[in-house]
C-alpha cells in the first residue's frame, strides 16, 4: 500500500508529537499519586491542577467547575444519570433529540427503566432540532435538557445559544455532548448557558481515554464512580495524570490554531463536496449545507452499500466511515440518517469522510478519483443500479 | 475482520453478470435491509453451465454470492440445491458472526433461481419443497 | 536532594520501560479507532484482543470474560452496583468487610441509599474477616459478597479460596477487589471461585487509567457505562488502546518474574521491620504477620502524628504514606486501622512503606537511618513522648 | 500544599521545649484527633519574656505552634490576647484549608496558657471571658 489517507477523524485522531512529549514524564519520572502529599505526588497534582486551568481558561469556565473523567461516555452517563437521580425530588423528566449519540441515548433509555421519562425531539431534514418542539416539551416535572453540540455522522451544529436561553429561562439544566464540537468551535459555556458540557481527548489529537465533564458550579449532581476524593469528592480512582495533561496540551493547540485550522478544513472539505457531487450521479450530501463541522461530508451514494464502500477505500489505504448496518453489526443503519428522513437504502449506502490536520488538498484529489472507481466498480453489480439504468 | 479468501472475492467477484437468456432467475434480500443478490442460471441437461450474479451489500455478502456461483458452477441441479450456507461460509475460511446471514441469502439466492427454472420448465427439484424465498434471512 | 527513595508502590508505580514501549506506537501510528473497519482500526482491535487473551491467561479466565474499565474504582462500582441492580428480583442484600478500599465502600453506602442492605464484616486484630460471622450474614436475599483479596493499607491478605467456596456453596456472587494484590499473588479464578475481579494497571508498573474487570461467563451484571457496543455492548466509550496494551503488558512482566520478585521484597520488607522495631521503641507492625503482600509494611510509631513523618521522610526525599486523618483532610484516622482495632491517638501515628521492584537494600538502609532521626525530632517535640519519659 | 514558610517552621522550629517555672501553662486538642499543643510562659511586668512549645501533630500543627510562639515572643499579655488564627496562618504565608483547624488550635493553646497564667496569679485578662478551653478546635 503506497499511499494511506486517514479520512475519519471524527472516529478518532493521532496524539499530536507536542502532546505526547508533554505526557512523557508522567508515565517514567513523575509518577507519583496525586494524592500523596511527598514531592512527586505534588508534581503530579499540580500537573492536573494546571490542565484544569488550561481547559477551564478555553471554554470560560472555572478551573473547579472542570471534572476529568475517562473519556466522553463516560461524561455522557455522568452528566445525565448524575444529575437525573440528583434532582428526582424535583421531577422525573428528561429532553434529548432522535440524533445524539449512543452514550446520551443508552443512558436515557436505562433512565426510562427507572422511573424516569423521556422526549425524544425530532430534527429536520438537515438534523436540526426543531425549537419550538422542545419549547412545548418542558413540562414542571422537566429536570434535564440534553441536546448535543454536533453531531458525529453528519456534522450538523445546533442552535445551542437558543437552546441554553430556554433551558435558562424554565430553570432546566442543559447538558450538552460537545465531543465532536471541541476543537472545531468556539464555546464559552457562559455565553451559550451551557450547564454541563462532554468532551474526549482523543476528538481532538489527544490521548484515548481521558475526557472532562464541565459542571457548572451549583449544579445539582451525584457523583459516578464512587470512591477516593479525587476530583473534589466526585470522581473517584487515581487519575490518568498523563492523560490529563495530554488532553490539556491538545485542546491548548486546537484552539490556538482554530481559525487556520477551520479555513483548510472547510475548503478541503467544499473541494471534496463539490467533486464527488460532480464526478459521481446519484449521490446526495447530508446534514445541513452550512451549519456543520468544519471536517465533515456525510454522502448517500445510492445503489451501493457503505461497507462495500469502505472495504474497497481501504484496499486504496484510505481510511473512512459509514452509518450502514453493516458495518455496526446491527440490522438497522444510522439512526441518524433514518431521523432526518432517508430511507433505509440510502443510508445503507451513506459513507462519511472527516477531514483533519494532517489532511491535504492531494488526499482530497486521491479519495475522489478513487471513490469514483470504486463506485464504478461496485454499481456494476448491483442489481439496483441495472434497475436504474434500465429506466425501472 | 475478513478472512483472506473473503476479500479475495470480494475485490475479485467471480461471475459477476448478467444471462441475456438466463433459465432461472432468483432474487433475495431487500434493500432496506441493505442487501439484495440476484442469480442468473444457464442450465443444460440437469447441469448448471453457467451462472452469474449481481449483489447490492455489504463485502460479505458479495463474496458469498462469488463464492456461491463458484460451487455450483458445472455442479448438477442435485448438487447446487444441497449447498448450504454453511458450505459456502467455509469455503470462504468463514465469516464473522454478525455476517453469518451473507451465507444465507447466497445459498436462498440460488435456490429462488432453481426455483424459478423449475417453475419455468413444470419440473419439482427435490429439496426446495419447503423453500420460501421471500423468508427474510436476517431471522435466522 | 541526593538520594530519592520511593516507598509507595501501593499508592502507584512507574510504568516500565518495556510497558511503555509497547505502548508508544498506540498513540501515534496505529491510532486507529477498534470499531472502525480500515486497517488501522483493526490493528487497534488486535492489538486489543491480544491484550485480552495475556490477562485471561494470567488469572486462568477466558479472553471475554476479560472487560477493560478506566481503572479500579470503575471496576469496583461496575461490579457492585452492576450486580445488584441486575439482581435485585433476586435480593437486595450484599456482604462486604469493614476493610475494603473506598471504591468498595462507597458504591455500597451508596446502594444503602438505593433500597440495598449492606453488612460490614468485621476483621480481627490482624486484619482477617470471620468466616463463621460471614456464613452467618448470608440469607436468602444475598446476591453479592464483596471481599478485598489484600488491603492497600496493612497488606493483609484475606482466605479467598474460603470466601469464594462460601459464596459457591450458597449460590451468591463473590467480587473481589485484587486491586492490590494482582502482581503480587498468584491468582487462578477457578481455584479461587472468584465471580468477578478488579484490577488496576498502576499498581503493577502500567498506566494509570487503566483497569479490568473480570466477569465470570453468565454473571447477571448490567452495564455501568452505555452507549457505544465496545467490550461486547457492556462497557461503552473508545478504548484506551495504548493503556490496554500497557495493562497486559505490565501484568505479564509482573507474572514472569513472580517469584524472584516476591523474594526480594519478602527479604527487604523483613529486614525494614526488624530494623526499625529494634531501633525505635514504641512501634508496632499493623497486619498479619505472615499473611501479607510481599512489599508491604504498616508500622504505628506512638507519639508521634503521621503526616509529620511523611513531610520529614520527603524532605529527606523519601515517599510513604500514612493513614493518618492529616493526610486525607478528615477527621479520622484509616478506617481500616481503626477496624483492626488501634486507638485513634495510635491510628494517626501510621506509617505505611511499600517497597516495590526498584528499591534495593541500600533504600531500606537509608529509610531506617532516616527515620530513627526524625522519629527522635518528632518525639522530643511531642507532648506525650514527655509524659511517658516522665512516666505519667 | 504547604508554603516555604510553613515547611521551614515545621523542620526548623522555634521555641521548642519546656519552661521549668512557667508562668502559665496551656494545653488544648486531644491525641484521639492526631493533635496536642502544649504552651509554656514565662511573664515578667506583663510582658511575655519567654515561650516554648511542645507538640504531636501534623507538619501545620507544628509550624502553627512555632509561628503562634514567635509572635508572642516579647509581646505584653494584651498583645497575645489577640493573636488570632488568621494572623498566624497569614504569617505562615497560608495553610491550606482543611488545616486551618491548626491554626486555631494554636491561638486556643496561647489563650489556654494565658488563662492558667491568670488563674495562679488571681488575676482577669481582658478577651478571655468566653475562652473555653476544652472546646474543639475541630468543629470551627
Ligand atoms: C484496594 C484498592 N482498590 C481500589 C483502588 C482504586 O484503584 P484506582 O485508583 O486505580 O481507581 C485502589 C487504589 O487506589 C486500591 O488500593
Ligand atoms: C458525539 C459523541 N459523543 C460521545 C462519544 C463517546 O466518546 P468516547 O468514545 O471517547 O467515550 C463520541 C465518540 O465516540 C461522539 O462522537
Amino acid at each position: 500500500m503506497e499511499r494511506y489517507v486517514y479520512m475519519d477523524y471524527a472516529a478518532t485522531t493521532p496524539v499530536k508529537k507536542e502532546v505526547l512529549e508533554e505526557m512523557m514524564p508522567y508515565f517514567t519520572e513523575k509518577y507519583g499519586n496525586p494524592s500523596s502529599i511527598y514531592r512527586i505526588g505534588r508534581e503530579s497534582r499540580a500537573a492536573i491542577d494546571e490542565a484544569r486551568e488550561r481547559v477551564a481558561k478555553i471554554i470560560e469556565a472555572k478551573p473547579k467547575e472542570i471534572y476529568f473523567t475517562s473519556g466522553g461516555s463516560e461524561s455522557d452517563n455522568w452528566a445525565i444519570k448524575g444529575v437525573a437521580f440528583a434532582n428526582r425530588d424535583k421531577g422525573n423528566h428528561i429532553i434529548t433529540s432522535k440524533i445524539e449519540h449512543h452514550a446520551v441515548l443508552h443512558a436515557c433509555e436505562y433512565l426510562e427503566k427507572h422511573g424516569f421519562e423521556v422526549t425524544y425531539l425530532d430534527v429536520d431534514e438537515y438534523g436540526i432540532v426543531d425549537l419550538e418542539q422542545l419549547k412545548n416539551a418542558i413540562t414542571d416535572k422537566t429536570i434535564l435538557i440534553t441536546i448535543m453540540f454536533a453531531n458525529n455522522e453528519i456534522g450538523t451544529i445546533q442552535p445551542i445559544q437558543e437552546i441554553g436561553k430556554i433551558a435558562r429561562e424554565k430553570g432546566v439544566y442543559f447538558h450538552t455532548d460537545a465531543v465532536q464540537a471541541i476543537g472545531n468551535v468556539e464555546i464559552d459555556v457562559n455565553k451559550l448557558n451551557i450547564d454541563l458540557l462532554s468532551m474526549s481527548a482523543h476528538k481532538f489529537y489527544g490521548p484515548k481515554g481521558v475526557g472532562v465533564l464541565y459542571i457548572r458550579e451549583g449544579v445539582k449532581i451525584h457523583p459516578y464512580i464512587h470512591g477516593g476524593a479525587q476530583e473534589k469528592n466526585r470522581r473517584a480512582g487515581t487519575e490518568n495524570v498523563a492523560g490529563i495533561v495530554g488532553l490539556a496540551k491538545a485542546l491548548e493547540l486546537a484552539y490556538e490554531n482554530l481559525e487556520e485550522h477551520n479555513k483548510k478544513l472547510v475548503y478541503l472539505r467544499d473541494k471534496l463536496i463539490k467533486e464527488v457531487t460532480n464526478k459521481i450521479d446519484y449521490v446526495r450530501v447530508n446534514g445541513h449545507p452550512e451549519k456543520r463541522l468544519p471536517g465533515n461530508v456525510n454522502f448517500s451514494i445510492e445503489f451501493v452499500e457503505g461497507e462495500a464502500l469502505l472495504l474497497s477505500l481501504d484496499m486504496m489505504g484510505i481510511a473512512a466511515s459509514s452509518g450502514s448496518a453493516c458495518t455496526s453489526g446491527s440490522l438497522d443503519p444510522s439512526h441518524v440518517l433514518l431521523a432526518i428522513g432517508l430511507p433505509h437504502e440510502i443510508a445503507h449506502g451513506s459513507l462519511r469522510f472527516t477531514l483533519g490536520d494532517f489532511n491535504t488538498e492531494e488526499d482530497v484529489d486521491y479519495v475522489v478519483e478513487s471513490l469514483v472507481k470504486i463506485v464504478e466498480r461496485l454499481r456494476e453489480m448491483s442489481p439496483l443500479y441495472e434497475n436504474v439504468k434500465e429506466g425501472k | 475482520m475478513y478472512s483472506e479468501k473473503v476479500m479475495d472475492h470480494f475485490m475479485n467477484p467471480r461471475n459477476v453478470g448478467e444471462i441475456e437468456d438466463a433459465d432461472g432467475v432468483g432474487q433475495v434480500g431487500n434493500p432496506k435491509c441493505g442487501d439484495i443478490m440476484k442469480i442468473y442460471l444457464k442450465i443444460e441437461d440437469g447441469i448448471i453451465v453457467d451462472v452469474k450474479f449481481k449483489t447490492f451489500g455489504c463485502g460479505s455478502a458479495i463474496a458469498s454470492s462469488s463464492m456461491a456461483t463458484e460451487l455450483i458452477k458445472g455442479k448438477s441441479i442435485e448438487e447446487a440445491v444441497k449447498l448450504t450456507n454453511k458450505a459456502v461460509a467455509e469455503a470462504l475460511d468463514g465469516l464473522p458472526p454478525v455476517k453469518m446471514h451473507c451465507s444465507v441469502l447466497a445459498e436462498q439466492a440460488i435456490k429462488a433461481a432453481l426455483l424459478d427454472y423449475a417453475k419455468k420448465n413444470n419440473v419439482t427439484i427435490e429439496g426446495l419443497e419447503d423453500f420460501n424465498p421471500d423468508e427474510d434471512p436476517h431471522e435466522h
